[in-house]
Protein backbone atom coordinates (compact mmCIF):
# COMPACT_ATOMS: atom_id res chain seq x y z
CA UNK A 1 0.00 0.00 0.00
CA UNK A 2 2.64 2.41 0.89
CA UNK A 3 4.65 4.03 -2.02
CA UNK A 4 8.88 3.73 -0.89
CA UNK A 5 11.89 5.50 -2.70
CA UNK A 6 15.27 5.37 -1.97
CA UNK A 7 17.03 7.50 -4.43
CA UNK A 8 19.83 9.91 -5.24
CA UNK A 9 18.05 12.15 -7.23
CA UNK A 10 15.94 14.92 -5.59
CA UNK A 11 12.44 14.75 -5.02
CA UNK A 12 9.90 17.23 -5.64
CA UNK A 13 7.22 17.64 -2.23
CA UNK A 14 4.56 19.68 -4.18
CA UNK A 15 4.54 16.64 -6.48
CA UNK A 16 4.93 13.55 -3.95
CA UNK A 17 1.80 15.18 -2.00
CA UNK A 18 0.07 15.85 -5.33
CA UNK A 19 0.15 12.13 -5.96
CA UNK A 20 -1.91 11.64 -2.78
CA UNK A 21 -4.59 13.74 -3.73
CA UNK A 22 -4.79 13.57 -7.49
CA UNK A 23 -8.37 12.61 -8.85
CA UNK A 24 -9.28 11.57 -4.86
CA UNK A 25 -12.32 12.94 -3.17
CA UNK A 26 -11.86 11.03 -0.01
CA UNK A 27 -8.85 12.68 1.12
CA UNK A 28 -9.62 15.39 3.94
CA UNK A 29 -5.73 15.58 5.58
CA UNK A 30 -2.30 15.62 3.76
CA UNK A 31 0.81 15.86 6.93
CA UNK A 32 4.14 15.72 5.00
CA UNK A 33 7.57 16.36 6.73
CA UNK A 34 10.85 16.96 4.39
CA UNK A 35 14.10 17.20 6.52
CA UNK A 36 17.01 18.80 4.89
CA UNK A 37 20.79 19.05 5.33
CA UNK A 38 21.68 21.41 7.70
CA UNK A 39 24.75 23.58 7.30
CA UNK A 40 25.91 23.19 11.10
CA UNK A 41 25.45 19.70 13.33
CA UNK A 42 26.26 19.73 16.75
CA UNK A 43 28.10 23.36 17.37
CA UNK A 44 30.49 22.37 14.08
CA UNK A 45 29.65 23.49 10.80
CA UNK A 46 28.69 21.22 8.34
CA UNK A 47 30.04 21.97 4.13
CA UNK A 48 28.38 17.77 2.71
CA UNK A 49 26.62 14.90 4.12
CA UNK A 50 26.82 11.83 2.76
CA UNK A 51 24.15 8.93 2.80
CA UNK A 52 24.64 5.24 3.30
CA UNK A 53 22.62 2.71 3.01
CA UNK A 54 21.76 -0.55 3.02
CA UNK A 55 20.00 -1.84 -0.38
CA UNK A 56 17.13 -3.91 -0.23
CA UNK A 57 16.71 -3.23 3.50
CA UNK A 58 16.42 -0.22 3.44
CA UNK A 59 13.48 -0.47 1.42
CA UNK A 60 11.77 -3.53 3.54
CA UNK A 61 12.61 -1.32 6.91
CA UNK A 62 10.80 2.08 5.22
CA UNK A 63 8.03 -0.14 4.27
CA UNK A 64 7.41 -2.32 7.04
CA UNK A 65 7.32 1.22 9.37
CA UNK A 66 4.19 2.37 7.23
CA UNK A 67 2.35 -1.04 7.29
CA UNK A 68 2.77 -0.51 11.11
CA UNK A 69 1.35 3.23 10.75
CA UNK A 70 -1.33 1.70 8.27
CA UNK A 71 -2.05 -0.64 11.47
CA UNK A 72 -2.76 1.96 14.31
CA UNK A 73 -4.35 4.78 12.25
CA UNK A 74 -6.85 4.67 9.69
CA UNK A 75 -5.15 6.06 6.62
CA UNK A 76 -6.09 6.07 2.90
CA UNK A 77 -1.73 6.24 1.36
CA UNK A 78 1.47 6.37 2.10
CA UNK A 79 4.86 7.61 0.66
CA UNK A 80 8.47 7.77 2.04
CA UNK A 81 11.16 9.50 -0.28
CA UNK A 82 14.61 8.99 1.36
CA UNK A 83 17.83 10.16 -0.46
CA UNK A 84 20.95 9.01 -0.58
CA UNK A 85 24.42 10.12 -1.62
CA UNK A 86 26.23 13.06 -1.48
CA UNK A 87 24.43 15.85 -0.72
CA UNK A 88 24.56 19.88 0.06
CA UNK A 89 23.12 22.23 3.23
CA UNK A 90 19.85 22.73 2.24
CA UNK A 91 19.15 20.22 0.36
CA UNK A 92 16.15 18.11 1.25
CA UNK A 93 16.92 14.53 2.17
CA UNK A 94 13.44 12.80 3.17
CA UNK A 95 10.23 12.79 3.04
CA UNK A 96 7.22 11.54 4.39
CA UNK A 97 3.61 12.24 3.36
CA UNK A 98 0.71 10.92 4.93
CA UNK A 99 -3.02 11.04 3.87
CA UNK A 100 -6.23 10.28 5.77
CA UNK A 101 -9.91 11.81 6.50
CA UNK A 102 -9.11 13.86 9.51
CA UNK A 103 -5.62 15.12 10.19
CA UNK A 104 -5.69 13.73 14.31
CA UNK A 105 -4.31 10.54 12.31
CA UNK A 106 -2.23 12.01 9.36
CA UNK A 107 -0.73 14.13 11.91
CA UNK A 108 0.39 10.91 14.20
CA UNK A 109 1.21 8.40 11.53
CA UNK A 110 3.81 10.97 9.71
CA UNK A 111 5.49 11.71 12.92
CA UNK A 112 5.43 8.29 13.81
CA UNK A 113 7.38 7.14 10.46
CA UNK A 114 9.69 9.66 11.02
CA UNK A 115 10.18 8.56 14.64
CA UNK A 116 10.97 5.04 13.55
CA UNK A 117 12.48 5.63 10.28
CA UNK A 118 15.32 7.62 12.37
CA UNK A 119 15.53 4.60 14.68
CA UNK A 120 15.42 1.80 12.49
CA UNK A 121 16.00 2.31 9.01
CA UNK A 122 19.07 1.20 8.25
CA UNK A 123 20.90 4.65 5.91
CA UNK A 124 23.83 6.41 8.11
CA UNK A 125 25.28 10.05 7.79
CA UNK A 126 28.78 10.92 7.49
CA UNK A 127 29.44 14.30 7.59
CA UNK A 128 32.57 16.98 6.57
CA UNK A 129 33.29 19.31 8.91
CA UNK A 130 36.16 21.81 9.02
CA UNK A 131 37.78 19.01 11.72
CA UNK A 132 37.40 16.34 9.11
CA UNK A 133 34.86 13.97 7.95
CA UNK A 134 32.85 12.44 10.34
CA UNK A 135 29.82 9.76 11.06
CA UNK A 136 26.90 11.32 12.45
CA UNK A 137 26.35 9.68 16.30
CA UNK A 138 22.66 8.28 16.72
CA UNK A 139 20.96 11.11 18.78
CA UNK A 140 19.17 10.08 22.24
CA UNK A 141 16.75 12.27 21.60
CA UNK A 142 15.27 10.27 18.38
CA UNK A 143 15.41 7.08 20.59
CA UNK A 144 13.30 8.83 23.21
CA UNK A 145 11.46 10.10 20.30
CA UNK A 146 10.61 6.75 18.70
CA UNK A 147 10.06 4.96 22.84
CA UNK A 148 7.17 7.55 22.52
CA UNK A 149 5.36 5.02 20.38
CA UNK A 150 6.23 2.28 22.32
CA UNK A 151 3.44 1.13 23.46
CA UNK A 152 1.77 0.71 20.35
CA UNK A 153 -1.33 3.18 21.17
CA UNK A 154 -1.76 5.86 18.67
CA UNK A 155 -1.34 9.39 20.41
CA UNK A 156 1.85 10.04 21.12
CA UNK B 1 41.70 -19.39 9.37
CA UNK B 2 41.09 -22.24 6.77
CA UNK B 3 38.09 -22.63 4.85
CA UNK B 4 36.61 -26.14 6.46
CA UNK B 5 35.41 -27.41 3.27
CA UNK B 6 32.05 -27.99 2.82
CA UNK B 7 30.67 -26.23 5.68
CA UNK B 8 27.78 -24.36 6.80
CA UNK B 9 28.52 -20.46 5.67
CA UNK B 10 26.83 -16.97 6.53
CA UNK B 11 27.34 -14.05 4.58
CA UNK B 12 28.36 -11.10 6.98
CA UNK B 13 28.12 -7.75 5.76
CA UNK B 14 29.59 -4.33 7.63
CA UNK B 15 28.55 -0.86 7.24
CA UNK B 16 29.12 2.58 7.89
CA UNK B 17 31.90 3.22 10.62
CA UNK B 18 31.91 -0.05 11.54
CA UNK B 19 33.08 -1.08 7.97
CA UNK B 20 36.02 1.33 7.86
CA UNK B 21 36.32 0.27 11.32
CA UNK B 22 37.23 -3.54 9.95
CA UNK B 23 38.22 -2.55 6.86
CA UNK B 24 35.94 -5.35 5.65
CA UNK B 25 32.66 -5.07 3.68
CA UNK B 26 31.68 -8.27 3.75
CA UNK B 27 32.81 -11.95 4.16
CA UNK B 28 31.78 -15.68 4.58
CA UNK B 29 31.81 -16.83 8.15
CA UNK B 30 31.39 -20.32 8.87
CA UNK B 31 28.46 -21.33 11.13
CA UNK B 32 29.68 -22.83 14.72
CA UNK B 33 28.09 -26.07 15.16
CA UNK B 34 25.52 -26.50 17.92
CA UNK B 35 22.61 -24.20 17.33
CA UNK B 36 24.04 -20.72 15.94
CA UNK B 37 22.60 -17.44 16.60
CA UNK B 38 24.15 -13.98 16.26
CA UNK B 39 26.03 -14.28 19.59
CA UNK B 40 27.52 -17.02 18.70
CA UNK B 41 28.83 -15.58 15.34
CA UNK B 42 29.90 -12.50 17.23
CA UNK B 43 32.28 -14.61 19.88
CA UNK B 44 33.96 -16.21 16.86
CA UNK B 45 34.54 -12.28 15.32
CA UNK B 46 35.91 -11.42 18.96
CA UNK B 47 38.34 -13.82 18.94
CA UNK B 48 39.84 -12.19 16.12
CA UNK B 49 42.84 -10.13 16.30
CA UNK B 50 42.30 -6.81 17.94
CA UNK B 51 40.13 -4.26 15.43
CA UNK B 52 37.53 -6.95 15.91
CA UNK B 53 37.61 -7.55 19.22
CA UNK B 54 37.39 -3.92 19.78
CA UNK B 55 34.95 -3.36 17.41
CA UNK B 56 32.79 -5.68 19.17
CA UNK B 57 34.01 -4.97 22.97
CA UNK B 58 31.43 -5.02 25.76
CA UNK B 59 29.59 -1.42 25.59
CA UNK B 60 30.31 -0.85 22.07
CA UNK B 61 26.65 0.45 20.07
CA UNK B 62 25.91 -1.56 17.33
CA UNK B 63 23.24 -2.84 15.58
CA UNK B 64 22.22 -6.23 13.75
CA UNK B 65 20.21 -7.48 11.11
CA UNK B 66 19.27 -10.98 9.95
CA UNK B 67 18.05 -11.16 6.30
CA UNK B 68 17.53 -7.43 6.53
CA UNK B 69 15.24 -7.43 9.47
CA UNK B 70 16.55 -6.26 12.65
CA UNK B 71 17.46 -8.94 14.58
CA UNK B 72 19.60 -9.60 18.29
CA UNK B 73 21.68 -11.73 19.78
CA UNK B 74 19.60 -14.49 20.09
CA UNK B 75 18.10 -14.56 17.01
CA UNK B 76 19.24 -17.95 15.54
CA UNK B 77 20.83 -18.74 12.15
CA UNK B 78 21.15 -20.95 9.33
CA UNK B 79 23.49 -22.00 6.39
CA UNK B 80 23.16 -19.03 3.79
CA UNK B 81 21.66 -16.32 6.04
CA UNK B 82 22.85 -12.81 5.28
CA UNK B 83 24.46 -11.21 8.75
CA UNK B 84 24.54 -7.48 8.88
CA UNK B 85 26.37 -5.40 11.71
CA UNK B 86 26.15 -1.80 11.51
CA UNK B 87 26.00 1.23 14.15
CA UNK B 88 23.09 2.71 15.69
CA UNK B 89 21.29 4.08 12.48
CA UNK B 90 21.59 8.00 11.49
CA UNK B 91 18.94 8.39 8.76
CA UNK B 92 16.12 10.36 8.43
CA UNK C 1 7.24 36.60 10.53
CA UNK C 2 4.40 34.69 9.19
CA UNK C 3 3.08 34.72 5.97
CA UNK C 4 -0.62 34.73 5.85
CA UNK C 5 -2.68 34.85 3.14
CA UNK C 6 -7.02 34.38 3.04
CA UNK C 7 -7.61 34.02 -0.79
CA UNK C 8 -10.28 32.33 -3.19
CA UNK C 9 -7.44 31.29 -5.77
CA UNK C 10 -5.77 28.07 -4.71
CA UNK C 11 -2.38 27.52 -4.26
CA UNK C 12 0.48 25.21 -4.80
CA UNK C 13 1.98 23.20 -1.70
CA UNK C 14 4.99 22.45 -3.17
CA UNK C 15 5.92 26.21 -3.60
CA UNK C 16 4.89 27.44 -0.38
CA UNK C 17 7.33 24.72 1.15
CA UNK C 18 10.05 26.02 -1.68
CA UNK C 19 9.31 29.42 0.20
CA UNK C 20 10.22 28.52 3.41
CA UNK C 21 13.95 26.04 2.18
CA UNK C 22 14.85 28.31 -0.74
CA UNK C 23 17.95 29.50 -0.72
CA UNK C 24 18.44 28.44 3.46
CA UNK C 25 20.85 26.12 5.10
CA UNK C 26 19.13 26.28 8.25
CA UNK C 27 16.10 24.74 8.09
CA UNK C 28 16.48 21.05 8.91
CA UNK C 29 12.46 20.45 9.45
CA UNK C 30 9.88 21.27 7.21
CA UNK C 31 6.73 19.78 8.36
CA UNK C 32 2.91 20.69 6.42
CA UNK C 33 -0.44 20.07 6.67
CA UNK C 34 -2.91 20.67 4.22
CA UNK C 35 -6.94 20.35 4.32
CA UNK C 36 -8.96 19.16 1.46
CA UNK C 37 -12.84 19.29 0.63
CA UNK C 38 -13.98 15.69 1.40
CA UNK C 39 -16.98 14.05 -0.60
CA UNK C 40 -19.00 12.86 2.35
CA UNK C 41 -18.87 14.50 6.25
CA UNK C 42 -21.09 13.18 8.97
CA UNK C 43 -22.71 10.26 6.63
CA UNK C 44 -23.76 12.70 3.80
CA UNK C 45 -22.44 13.20 -0.05
CA UNK C 46 -21.19 16.46 -0.16
CA UNK C 47 -21.37 18.12 -4.10
CA UNK C 48 -20.15 21.47 -2.96
CA UNK C 49 -18.67 23.22 0.10
CA UNK C 50 -18.82 27.74 0.63
CA UNK C 51 -16.20 29.35 2.52
CA UNK C 52 -17.07 32.39 4.39
CA UNK C 53 -15.34 34.53 6.38
CA UNK C 54 -14.80 37.79 8.26
CA UNK C 55 -12.76 40.03 5.96
CA UNK C 56 -9.77 41.66 8.21
CA UNK C 57 -10.28 39.31 11.56
CA UNK C 58 -9.27 36.18 9.46
CA UNK C 59 -5.71 37.53 9.15
CA UNK C 60 -5.32 39.10 12.58
CA UNK C 61 -6.33 35.73 14.08
CA UNK C 62 -4.02 33.74 12.02
CA UNK C 63 -1.25 35.93 12.50
CA UNK C 64 -2.02 35.83 15.87
CA UNK C 65 -2.13 31.87 16.19
CA UNK C 66 1.16 31.93 14.30
CA UNK C 67 2.58 33.98 16.92
CA UNK C 68 1.80 32.35 19.82
CA UNK C 69 3.26 29.59 18.20
CA UNK C 70 6.64 31.31 17.46
CA UNK C 71 6.24 32.38 21.45
CA UNK C 72 5.88 28.33 22.45
CA UNK C 73 8.47 26.63 19.88
CA UNK C 74 11.84 27.65 18.36
CA UNK C 75 10.72 27.73 14.87
CA UNK C 76 12.60 29.53 11.53
CA UNK C 77 9.34 30.47 9.21
CA UNK C 78 5.48 29.96 9.12
CA UNK C 79 2.80 30.09 6.00
CA UNK C 80 -1.03 29.75 6.29
CA UNK C 81 -3.18 30.24 3.13
CA UNK C 82 -6.62 29.49 3.76
CA UNK C 83 -9.03 29.52 0.75
CA UNK C 84 -12.48 31.26 0.70
CA UNK C 85 -15.47 30.95 -1.65
CA UNK C 86 -16.78 28.32 -3.43
CA UNK C 87 -14.73 25.01 -3.50
CA UNK C 88 -14.92 21.53 -4.40
CA UNK C 89 -14.58 18.21 -3.24
CA UNK C 90 -10.93 17.19 -3.89
CA UNK C 91 -9.87 20.56 -3.64
CA UNK C 92 -7.57 22.03 -1.14
CA UNK C 93 -8.47 24.28 1.77
CA UNK C 94 -6.04 25.08 3.97
CA UNK C 95 -2.45 24.95 4.07
CA UNK C 96 0.10 25.36 7.51
CA UNK C 97 3.96 24.99 6.67
CA UNK C 98 6.15 25.60 9.46
CA UNK C 99 10.18 24.84 9.42
CA UNK C 100 12.65 25.21 12.01
CA UNK C 101 16.55 23.18 13.15
CA UNK C 102 14.41 19.61 14.50
CA UNK C 103 11.53 17.89 13.62
CA UNK C 104 9.72 17.79 17.51
CA UNK C 105 9.14 21.96 16.76
CA UNK C 106 8.19 21.80 13.39
CA UNK C 107 5.50 18.78 13.94
CA UNK C 108 3.92 20.15 17.30
CA UNK C 109 3.78 23.83 15.99
CA UNK C 110 1.63 22.89 12.69
CA UNK C 111 -0.60 20.65 14.46
CA UNK C 112 -1.13 23.58 16.91
CA UNK C 113 -2.25 26.01 14.44
CA UNK C 114 -4.23 23.41 12.69
CA UNK C 115 -5.86 23.30 15.82
CA UNK C 116 -6.42 26.50 16.95
CA UNK C 117 -7.19 27.52 13.43
CA UNK C 118 -10.14 25.09 13.73
CA UNK C 119 -11.33 27.02 16.85
CA UNK C 120 -10.54 30.38 16.74
CA UNK C 121 -10.30 31.33 13.04
CA UNK C 122 -13.28 33.13 11.92
CA UNK C 123 -14.21 30.67 8.92
CA UNK C 124 -17.27 29.11 8.60
CA UNK C 125 -18.15 26.15 5.68
CA UNK C 126 -21.50 25.61 4.39
CA UNK C 127 -22.37 22.30 2.20
CA UNK C 128 -24.00 21.47 -0.14
CA UNK C 129 -25.74 18.25 0.56
CA UNK C 130 -28.58 16.08 -1.29
CA UNK C 131 -30.84 16.80 1.92
CA UNK C 132 -29.97 20.43 0.90
CA UNK C 133 -27.29 23.34 1.75
CA UNK C 134 -26.36 23.50 5.25
CA UNK C 135 -24.02 25.30 7.85
CA UNK C 136 -21.39 23.20 9.54
CA UNK C 137 -21.58 22.19 12.98
CA UNK C 138 -18.79 22.65 15.01
CA UNK C 139 -16.81 19.40 15.78
CA UNK C 140 -16.37 19.15 19.76
CA UNK C 141 -13.37 16.83 18.44
CA UNK C 142 -12.07 20.06 17.77
CA UNK C 143 -12.58 21.91 20.74
CA UNK C 144 -11.08 18.98 22.53
CA UNK C 145 -8.01 19.02 20.13
CA UNK C 146 -7.17 22.66 20.68
CA UNK C 147 -7.54 22.08 24.19
CA UNK C 148 -4.61 19.80 24.71
CA UNK C 149 -2.56 23.28 24.42
CA UNK C 150 -4.80 25.06 26.54
CA UNK C 151 -1.92 24.58 29.42
CA UNK C 152 0.77 26.41 27.26
CA UNK C 153 3.25 23.93 27.04
CA UNK C 154 5.07 22.99 23.85
CA UNK C 155 4.22 19.06 23.48
CA UNK C 156 0.43 18.01 23.38
CA UNK D 1 -36.57 52.37 16.95
CA UNK D 2 -36.25 56.11 16.77
CA UNK D 3 -32.68 56.38 17.34
CA UNK D 4 -31.42 59.27 19.67
CA UNK D 5 -29.58 61.99 17.99
CA UNK D 6 -25.86 62.25 18.88
CA UNK D 7 -26.12 58.48 21.04
CA UNK D 8 -22.98 56.87 21.13
CA UNK D 9 -23.40 53.56 18.39
CA UNK D 10 -21.35 50.35 17.81
CA UNK D 11 -21.34 48.61 15.07
CA UNK D 12 -22.72 45.49 14.61
CA UNK D 13 -21.69 42.79 12.34
CA UNK D 14 -23.44 39.59 11.54
CA UNK D 15 -21.86 35.96 9.81
CA UNK D 16 -22.85 32.74 8.61
CA UNK D 17 -26.00 31.32 9.95
CA UNK D 18 -26.31 33.98 12.19
CA UNK D 19 -27.04 36.20 9.31
CA UNK D 20 -29.39 34.47 7.91
CA UNK D 21 -31.15 33.59 10.64
CA UNK D 22 -31.42 37.21 11.55
CA UNK D 23 -31.98 38.23 7.66
CA UNK D 24 -29.07 41.52 8.63
CA UNK D 25 -25.41 41.55 8.28
CA UNK D 26 -25.08 44.94 9.70
CA UNK D 27 -26.07 47.75 12.14
CA UNK D 28 -25.64 50.32 14.43
CA UNK D 29 -26.85 49.96 17.76
CA UNK D 30 -26.49 51.96 20.63
CA UNK D 31 -24.82 52.11 23.48
CA UNK D 32 -26.54 51.61 26.67
CA UNK D 33 -25.62 54.22 29.06
CA UNK D 34 -23.07 53.23 32.06
CA UNK D 35 -19.90 51.06 31.48
CA UNK D 36 -21.46 49.39 28.60
CA UNK D 37 -19.90 45.55 27.80
CA UNK D 38 -20.91 43.32 25.29
CA UNK D 39 -23.63 41.53 27.63
CA UNK D 40 -25.50 44.57 28.04
CA UNK D 41 -25.74 44.55 24.18
CA UNK D 42 -26.87 41.31 24.04
CA UNK D 43 -29.40 42.01 26.70
CA UNK D 44 -30.69 45.13 24.15
CA UNK D 45 -30.82 42.38 21.25
CA UNK D 46 -32.65 39.79 22.98
CA UNK D 47 -35.09 42.51 24.12
CA UNK D 48 -36.01 42.65 20.35
CA UNK D 49 -38.98 40.48 18.15
CA UNK D 50 -39.00 36.60 18.37
CA UNK D 51 -35.92 36.24 16.01
CA UNK D 52 -33.45 37.95 17.71
CA UNK D 53 -34.71 36.40 21.35
CA UNK D 54 -34.25 32.94 19.73
CA UNK D 55 -31.36 33.44 18.19
CA UNK D 56 -29.50 34.74 21.15
CA UNK D 57 -31.98 32.64 23.98
CA UNK D 58 -29.36 30.98 26.73
CA UNK D 59 -28.33 27.88 25.25
CA UNK D 60 -27.16 29.00 21.84
CA UNK D 61 -23.87 28.69 20.49
CA UNK D 62 -22.69 31.92 19.42
CA UNK D 63 -19.19 33.71 19.62
CA UNK D 64 -18.05 37.19 19.62
CA UNK D 65 -15.28 39.30 18.72
CA UNK D 66 -14.86 43.20 19.51
CA UNK D 67 -12.78 44.92 17.30
CA UNK D 68 -11.89 41.71 15.28
CA UNK D 69 -10.38 40.10 18.38
CA UNK D 70 -12.34 36.80 20.12
CA UNK D 71 -14.11 38.65 23.04
CA UNK D 72 -16.68 37.75 25.73
CA UNK D 73 -19.76 38.51 27.18
CA UNK D 74 -17.40 40.96 29.63
CA UNK D 75 -15.85 42.97 27.18
CA UNK D 76 -16.17 46.90 27.71
CA UNK D 77 -17.45 48.67 24.70
CA UNK D 78 -16.81 52.21 23.64
CA UNK D 79 -18.67 54.42 21.07
CA UNK D 80 -17.44 52.89 17.60
CA UNK D 81 -16.10 49.60 18.35
CA UNK D 82 -16.80 47.03 15.67
CA UNK D 83 -19.04 44.20 17.41
CA UNK D 84 -19.23 41.00 15.63
CA UNK D 85 -21.56 37.71 16.59
CA UNK D 86 -21.42 34.37 14.95
CA UNK D 87 -21.76 30.70 14.93
CA UNK D 88 -18.53 28.55 16.77
CA UNK D 89 -16.41 28.45 13.71
CA UNK D 90 -15.75 25.91 11.04
CA UNK D 91 -12.84 26.79 9.34
CA UNK D 92 -9.55 24.41 8.35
Amino acid sequence: MAHVRVQQAPFDAGREIAALTQGRRDVGAVATFVGCVRDRNEGDAVSRMTLEHYPGMTEKALEEICAEAARRWDLLDTRVVHRVGPLEPGEAIVLVAVSSAHRGEAFAACEFIMDYLKTRAPFWKKEETPAGTRWVEARSSDDEAAARWQGGEGRP
Amino acid sequence: MLRERGADMVTVLYFAGLRERLDCAREEVPLPPGTPTVGSVIERLRARDGRWSDAFAPGRAWRVAVNQRMADLATPLKPGDEVAFFPPVTGG
